[in-house]
């Protein structure tokens, strides 16, 4: 069992260096920014490998409720706040001391002509941004047990079309309604930690990237921790069995339906809630994310690392996302000059491309899997020796 | 003591009918046969028994528990397994794995390690101990055939339907499925067995049912099915004698869509 | 709209009482023992049409049935959208202008039609490779680009007829193309999980081309001038034109509905192309191969070989999207993403029209045109009316993969 | 062992990418002659820069110096801005020996990279307007080939460094991010869309960059006030104020506003219809997704409406899809007053696209042709020679201006530290294609009560003018001036 010791080595020691790297590189904000990215992405990556790889699910829509996740912490932070006095205009939930004032979304801003209401002093929360992070991840569950049950009958082509279609009625929503979104101009949301951080003598800005950076790498742990132990439980045995047969899993006593759309549940919120961090960590949400563009980054990546593991993945978008940021120069061969901002999305088309065609299982998973199951290999070829002997 | 009851069950696809009032019963670890012309309704019958498909009439108890109504997964709860007439390994999971399915299932609070003991004895009963952590696609046909055997023992039902079980198969295979069904048999397990393989079924099954047309036209032991005159004039209608359909049938099972 | 409400209720009644519909009668018809084939979708119509003055006598009578049951309570819910719709907003133009609506729908089944020629293709792949696919937007493109870069750039003065010609042959090239290199290794067993491969590598495809088109030609805005100049005449006469006016850009028909000229071509020629290609399909040797082949792979007939009958499938697939492309280059500016949205439509058409079918495809084209010219029409806020385009035809998309994914004229699944 | 090499291999690979160099500035010297002083009220910095040392500009050295003594002796102040400081501060005014000392080294750390960088945004990819970005990018290389040949920047040669903004604003933080931290640039120009203008401006601020945005038409860019930030495109209500104009010398009562669904389209349409109520006509605002083709059912509705005129805000070819049907269906510029998108300017591609265009008014914002400074007639020719085109778009000369614009305030400062080159910039004037530009109000010269807090940093004069293609086919040189009065060459032709 000596790739077990390995494996958690490598773990242990991954995890430390993500930890620790920032550390050094605290003076290099640029880096700090495409590494919160590159999470981002490699949180989204992951979990739509469990949904599409383990799950056999190929959902398009995975950006949909990435974006609900973020919308759905961005209108909390623009219309509910919590006052100490009431307005007498506004919805208002009396909270003890507190009231939670929720602003109308059409008209008037409320909150500012009931400051009339109000008596001197009192004083008016925005409410923390965790808060609007687990609202958005508990939404874009929500949208992921509707769109789950609904597509509980499609298969393959039918299932990526009605995600598509999913994915786009919200795009255009959202582009839409503009009193409610900021339309196109894209949502603005307060940073992550308004006042900045202050821990063990040390102070942050809201700007600084250490704070966000360790917030993302927490949520990418977690989730990472989440899948990998739900991949090796028998959920994920059992959705590996529906992506196989549906048919067959359920004859050997599977529940299929509620474990497709827990998949669908538990992806959905994994992406809202990574979506809820990046937004507050930008700044700013636009529709545009919803472009399938943006989506088909999102499966290149799944793909290229790996899509039947969690981990492949991950790194398959790590390091895309390092290299098409890096990729934005142009270089010269001889006398040719290729400017890479146009370039580098057709070359990554055709990785993509020959990625699928020639190692269907991404270019990082058996590099894993190598490792991961050498032992396992050997232990067999020994034992169909013995069986032939 | 197991107890299946079939009562009047009848299916209509749009304006065809293809099972009319089948009635039957099992009563205790018999070994019953299911043969018929093709199109007769085998495969309509085990669905139904199944929970893939909802009978048009007609109801299934099993236990004294009504089935037809419910999803097959719960069918396979209450203790029906069954296979497919075309393997349906789960093809990128390691052998162990696709025997862990069934077993958990069964089993919501079990975890993986507490069934890797049974899982080897069951491969080692089906002598494929060699290939568990191989994945399922790299198994030949017949290997196939032998982990879905597996996956049933598993899944510990008490009435384990299997469709065309000798289709296609090694005859050196052929003997270990064989004796899988005699010894499962022994342990107490009913079996209903498709096929068109007139010689093994006829020895093997100590109870025949024969569907044609969607209906049921003989039922009892194989000797008396034999001579029973609807069964030949059923085979004769295609003007082949019941021994000489294994040939002309085995050619097609491969391709044969699993919803004939 | 003044008094919205009586439209977002009767919305909210049709979606209510049509899930009750779609979710109870299936259980109602099969507690019965009845055929419940039909149960879940015409359920749903009834429910949303008669709401629980329908479905009680339904559940209570449960009469057989057939595709009537789903078509009456379908006019029954557009005259209720309709009428709530009137009564919602009764000086919309579309409830107080006749030649209005007549104009809007007009020019629907217009572009419609041109729709339906970028579907055609698509659906022919479905049906005899069993693949959508996602690039089947670029290849419209490259048609487009082709006819531009043939007869106005490398040979300038060229005819359009010959330009078109080139671009039919390029895109078919580059269709069968990839159909050799990445898909035909889906027939040899090797690919794990064909359908999904199938969409993923077209899906690189789609990324592929257009990026690469953009990096090559760059984003100007590019156009072809129109292909016809119409002769000008007039029905019953030149001079009083009441009837039908003609001039070299449009044609007026009774004064009201006018249609530009290069939307009539390419129109024209999407039905010339529908017509060539069911004449092809019916009654030439290789059209009754590909068919073939589309009923069934396993019984091919001596003589065809399937995977020869996919490439060129998947060749005159991509043909007609680049043909459609080639057609509307003269209508439409165009740059390398315009594929995007076609797509987009082209899959709303083929799931409406039934995944496979031909004469779906076509329906579904007209039926898209219409509900997009209408919802743009009609919505009464300007700023959402065509803001909320692209979402009109996804709603369709939406709702018949939930309530018939076969389509209007699909086959079961 | 070998699979485990590869994954180890792996992992070092990631660890190479996350790890890149990392540059340690050196100090520059610290030796007295210098004296020190409190603050009182009514000094600025530059002041006191002028006092002591006689140059306005040298101020960045007073904070410099204060703030390294604040390091040793926190008597000193610490200046976290240069235009914030307090009375009863204790500065450090270094001497004139140490204030040169200081600027050299910033030259020279700057010099030791190759050259004085500077940043560029542009959208060169979708789903931002590739047209704009690649135009921008035609003309930033003009301008920088111009400035190298000029000899460079503080005797430098400059860099420069252009980076895609894909017209997302995300990307826009990425960019500026990359920019700022990771190039090292001293200031950064460009960019073409608002959304990515209003996340950059965050950035620039956070890292106290100087800032130039060439097209962002967006109000919020400049009325947040930012030190950082400059603005050299018209502000969006003002030219909403000029088309409102236009509009009602035109004697319209009813206006059609066709408008895009994005940044730049709703507030602008909104504005103009803010604009247009006040000088009593009426507007309704149709608006569309970009990239939209089939626009009839729309046209039909404008022609329902029975405009008296049709503005077009839609950019790029949805605007020439547009205004082409529009044409088609009967209501095209020879049938109803049309003013066209700006883009019409670019007149091969407008032709092109929309044979039928004759009679549309379109903007224009720069010079008037017959009004051009030699700066601008030589940027038209290198531009119109290395693109093709017929004539250079407004955001191509913003675009170079904006680059060559820096370089100059750079030069001015002496310095590359960003307090100098806003002070500098502040100060500035300008000639290049734009006109003269200068930016009135700032640190400085605050913004007058009852002054819109838009006109802070802000150019305030960018030409704007109202064109007209008489002819079918004309280039756009040689369109009709209509509006204003001023610029007029020819009277408007009307339907």
């Amino acid at each position: 069992m000596s790739q077990s010791k390995w494996i958690w080595g490598l773990t242990i020691g991954g995890t430390l260096l993500l930890v620790l790297a920032p550390l050094k590189l605290q003076s290099q904000p640029y880096i700090m920014h495409i590494a919160i990215v590159a999470f981002f992405y490699a949180i989204l990556a992951s979990s739509w490998s469990l949904l599409a790889g383990y799950a056999g699910q190929f959902s398009f829509g995975h950006m949909a409720f990435m974006a609900i996740g973020a919308y759905s912490t961005g209108l909390y932070g623009k219309f509910v706040r919590l006052t100490t006095a009431p307005t007498h205009i506004c919805k208002e939930i009396p909270l003890g001391k507190y009231w939670l004032v929720i602003m109308n979304i059409y008209g008037n801003n409320c909150l500012e002509a009931g400051k009339a209401n109000m008596p001197v002093g009192t004083l008016i929360y925005r409410l923390p941004a965790f808060q609007g992070i687990i609202l958005g991840a508990l939404m874009g569950g929500l949208f992921g047990l509707l769109v789950g049950v609904l597509v509980l009958r499609l298969r393959a082509a039918y299932l990526a079309l009605f995600t598509i279609g999913f994915s786009e009625i919200v795009r255009v929503a959202l582009n839409a309604e503009i009193k409610v979104t900021d339309g196109p101009n894209g949502l603005e949301l307060a940073p992550l930690f308004p006042r900045g951080v202050h821990i063990l003598g040390y102070s942050f800005a809201p700007t600084d990237k250490l704070p966000p950076y360790y917030v993302m790498l927490l949520l990418f742990l977690l989730s990472m921790g989440i899948m990998h132990w739900l991949s090796i439980s028998r959920f994920g045995l059992f959705i590996r069995s529906i992506r196989e047969d549906e048919e067959a899993a359920a004859a050997l006593g599977v529940h299929i339906i509620r474990y497709k759309v827990l998949v669908f549940v538990i992806t959905s919120m994994i992406a809202a809630a990574a979506g809820a961090v990046e937004a507050h960590y930008i700044g700013v949400i636009t529709p545009n994310i919803l472009l399938i563009l943006q989506m088909s980054l999102v499966i290149a990546m799944a793909v290229i690392g790996g899509l039947e593991s969690l981990l492949g993945a991950a790194i398959g978008a790590i390091i895309i996302e390092f290299a098409l940021e890096f990729l934005r120069t142009s270089f010269t061969i001889g006398s040719v000059t290729v400017d890479m901002t146009t370039w580098r999305l057709v070359f990554f088309g055709l990785l993509l491309m020959i990625t699928l065609r020639f190692w269907t299982s991404g270019l990082i998973h058996p590099l894993i899997q190598r490792v991961t199951r050498a032992g396992v290999a050997e232990e067999t070829v020994a034992k169909r020796k013995a069986a032939e002997g | 003591m197991i107890e299946l009851d079939v009562n009047n069950i009848s299916k209509n696809f749009g304006g065809l009918q293809a099972l009319n009032s089948v009635t039957f019963q099992i009563r205790g670890p018999e070994l019953v046969g299911l043969i018929g012309p093709n199109g007769a309704g085998k495969t309509t019958l085990t669905n139904i028994l199944d929970g893939a498909i909802k009978p048009s009439r007609g109801t299934v108890y099993l236990n004294s528990r009504r089935i037809d109504t419910l999803p097959p997964y719960q069918v396979a709860r209450c203790g029906l397994g069954r296979t497919f007439q075309v393997t349906r390994a789960f093809r990128r999971m390691t052998v162990l794995e696709n025997l862990m399915v069934p077993a958990l299932a069964m089993h919501p609070t079990a975890r993986q390690r507490d069934f890797r003991d049974k899982a080897m004895t069951v491969l080692e009963f089906l002598t494929i101990e060699h290939l568990a952590n191989d994945y399922g696609r790299s198994l030949s046909g017949g290997q196939q055939k032998l982990l879905e055997l597996g996956r049933l023992l598993m899944l510990d039902p008490d009435i384990i339907i299997l469709d065309e079980p000798f289709a296609g198969v090694h005859p050196k295979l052929m003997e270990i499925i064989y004796e899988y069904i005699t010894t499962v048999n022994a342990q107490g397990k009913a079996f209903i067995i498709i096929s068109h393989d007139m010689d093994t079924i006829f020895t093997l099954s100590q109870r025949l049912l024969v569907l044609n047309f969607g209906e049921l036209i003989a039922d009892g032991a194989p000797d008396v099915v034999r001579h029973d005159p609807a069964v030949i004039e059923a085979y004769l209608g295609e003007e082949e004698p019941p021994e000489a359909m294994e040939e002309t049938y085995l050619g097609k099972t491969e391709g044969d869509s699993k919803d004939a | 709209m003044e008094h919205a409400y009586y439209f977002w209720w009767a919305l909210l009644w049709i979606i209510g009482w049509g899930a009750v519909g779609g979710i109870v009668t299936p259980r109602i018809y099969s507690k019965k023992d009845l055929d419940v084939s039909q149960a879940a979708l015409a359920g749903t119509a009834i429910g949303a049409a008669g709401g629980p003055f329908a479905l009680a006598p339904l559940w209570y009578l449960t009469p057989r049935l057939n595709w009537k049951w789903v078509v009456v309570p379908g006019v029954v819910i557009l005259a209720i959208f309709a009428a709530s719709f009137a009564a919602a907003d009764p000086n919309n133009l579309c409830v107080t202008n006749g030649p209005f609506v007549a104009t809007q729908v007009t020019n629907g089944l217009i572009v419609g039609i041109i729709y339906g020629l970028m579907a055609l293709g698509l659906t022919l792949i479905f049906s005899i490779v069993g693949i959508v696919s996602f690039a089947h937007g670029e290849f419209y493109m490259i048609g487009g680009m082709a006819v531009y870069y043939f007869t106005v750039v490398w040979f300038p003065g060229m005819s359009p007829f010959w330009g078109i010609l080139l671009a039919a042959a390029l895109t078919f090239a580059l269709g069968a193309a990839f159909e050799l290199l990445f898909l035909r290794v889906m027939n040899t067993g090797k690919v794990e999980r064909p359908d999904e491969y199938a969409i993923l590598v077209t899906f690189g495809l789609s990324f592929f081309l257009q990026y690469f088109t953009l990096a090559l030609v760059g984003a100007n805005p590019k156009k072809v001038q129109r292909f016809l100049d119409f002769p000008a005449f007039g029905l019953p006469s030149a001079n009083h034109p009441t009837v039908l006016k003609v001039t070299s850009s449009t044609v007026n028909l009774f004064n009201t509905i006018s249609i530009s000229s290069p939307r009539l071509t390419a129109a024209l020629m999407s039905l010339v192309l529908l017509g060539l290609l069911l004449w092809f399909l019916q009654k030439t040797w290789l059209g009754k191969a590909l068919r073939a082949v589309s009923q069934d792979r396993a019984a091919a007939v001596t003589g065809i070989n399937p995977d020869t009958m996919n490439t060129l499938a998947f060749g005159i697939g991509t043909m007609l999207a680049g043909l459609a492309g080639a057609a509307l280059v003269q209508v439409f500016s165009w740059v390398p993403w315009v594929g995007t949205l076609a797509s987009a439509r082209g899959f709303v058409i083929i799931v409406l029209g039934g995944m496979g079918s031909l004469p779906g495809a076509f329906i579904g084209g007209l039926i898209v045109g219409v509900v997009e010219a209408l919802g743009a029409g009609c919505v009464p806020d300007p700023q959402r009316a065509a803001a909320y385009i692209p979402a009109y035809g996804m709603v369709i998309l939406t709702l018949v993969l939930l309530l018939k994914p076969t389509g209007l004229f699909g086959r079961e699944l | 062992m070998k699979k485990k090499l590869l994954l180890i291999s792996l992992m070092i690979m990631i660890l190479a990418l996350t790890l890149p160099a990392v540059t340690v500035l050196a100090a520059p010297p610290t030796q007295s002659g210098g004296q020190d002083y409190v603050i009182v009220a009514d000094d600025w910095l530059s002041k006191l820069a002028d006092k002591f040392l006689g140059d306005i500009l040298s101020y960045p050295a007073i904070t410099y110096y204060t703030n390294q003594k604040n390091a040793e002796d926190s008597s000193y102040a610490k200046i976290k801005n240069s235009d914030e400081i307090e009375v009863g501060w204790k500065v450090y005014i270094p001497s004139k020996e140490e204030a040169d000392a200081y600027f050299k080294k910033q030259v020279s750390n700057v010099g030791a990279a190759g050259g004085i960088k500077i940043g560029a945004l542009a959208p060169l990819s979708a789903p931002g307007s590739v047209t704009g970005g690649t135009a921008m990018k035609a003309a930033f290389e003009i301008a920088l080939d111009e400035i190298n040949a000029a000899g460079g920047v503080l005797g430098k040669p400059v860099q420069l460094v252009l980076v895609d903004t894909e017209g997302l604003p995300e990307r826009g933080t990425a960019a500026m991010e990359r920019l700022i931290n990771q190039d090292k640039v001293v200031g950064v120009v460009g960019e073409y869309h608002s959304a990515v203008g209003l996340t950059a401006k965050e950035v620039a601020h956070a890292n106290h960059m100087p800032t130039i945005f060439a097209e962002t038409w967006n109000d919020k860019i400049t009325s947040v006030e930012y030190p950082e930030v400059f603005r050299i495109a018209p502000v969006s209500s003002e030219v909403a104020g000029v088309d409102a104009h236009f509009i009602q010398s035109l004697g319209v009562k009813s206006v059609v506003i066709m408008t895009e669904n994005t940044g730049y389209g709703i507030p602008a349409a909104e504005e103009t219809t803010k604009r247009l109520a006040d000088l009593g006509i009426s507007a309704t605002t149709f608006s569309a997704d970009l990239g939209t083709q089939e626009f009839s059912s729309i046209i039909e509705r404008i022609k329902a409406a029975n405009p008296d005129l049709i503005l077009v805000l839609l950019t790029g070819e949805t605007s020439y899809n547009f205004e082409e049907q529009a044409a088609e269906a009967g209501i095209g510029p020879q049938d109803v007053k049309m003013i066209c998108n700006q883009v019409a300017d670019d007149s091969d591609s407008f032709w092109t696209n929309v044979p039928d265009g004759k009679n549309c008014f379109y903007r224009r914002v720069g010079l008037p042709r017959a009004l051009y400074t030699d700066a601008t007639k030589a940027f038209v020719a290198k531009y119109t020679e290395k693109t093709g085109k017929t004539s250079a778009e407004s955001y191509a000369m913003e675009a170079y201006d904006s680059l060559k614009l820096m370089a100059q305030a750079i030069n001015e400062a002496k310095s590359t530290d960003p307090d100098a080159i806003i002070s500098a910039l502040e100060h500035i004037s300008y000639n290049g294609a734009l006109g003269t530009i200068t930016f009135p109000y700032g640190t400085h010269n605050p913004i007058p009560a009852g002054t819109d807090a838009k006109w802070w940093h802000q150019f305030p004069k960018p030409a704007i003018t109202m064109v007209q293609y008489q002819e079918k086919g004309q280039s756009s040189a040689d369109a009709a001036v209509v509006f204003p009065d001023a610029y007029k060459t020819a009277d408007p032709i009307l339907p």
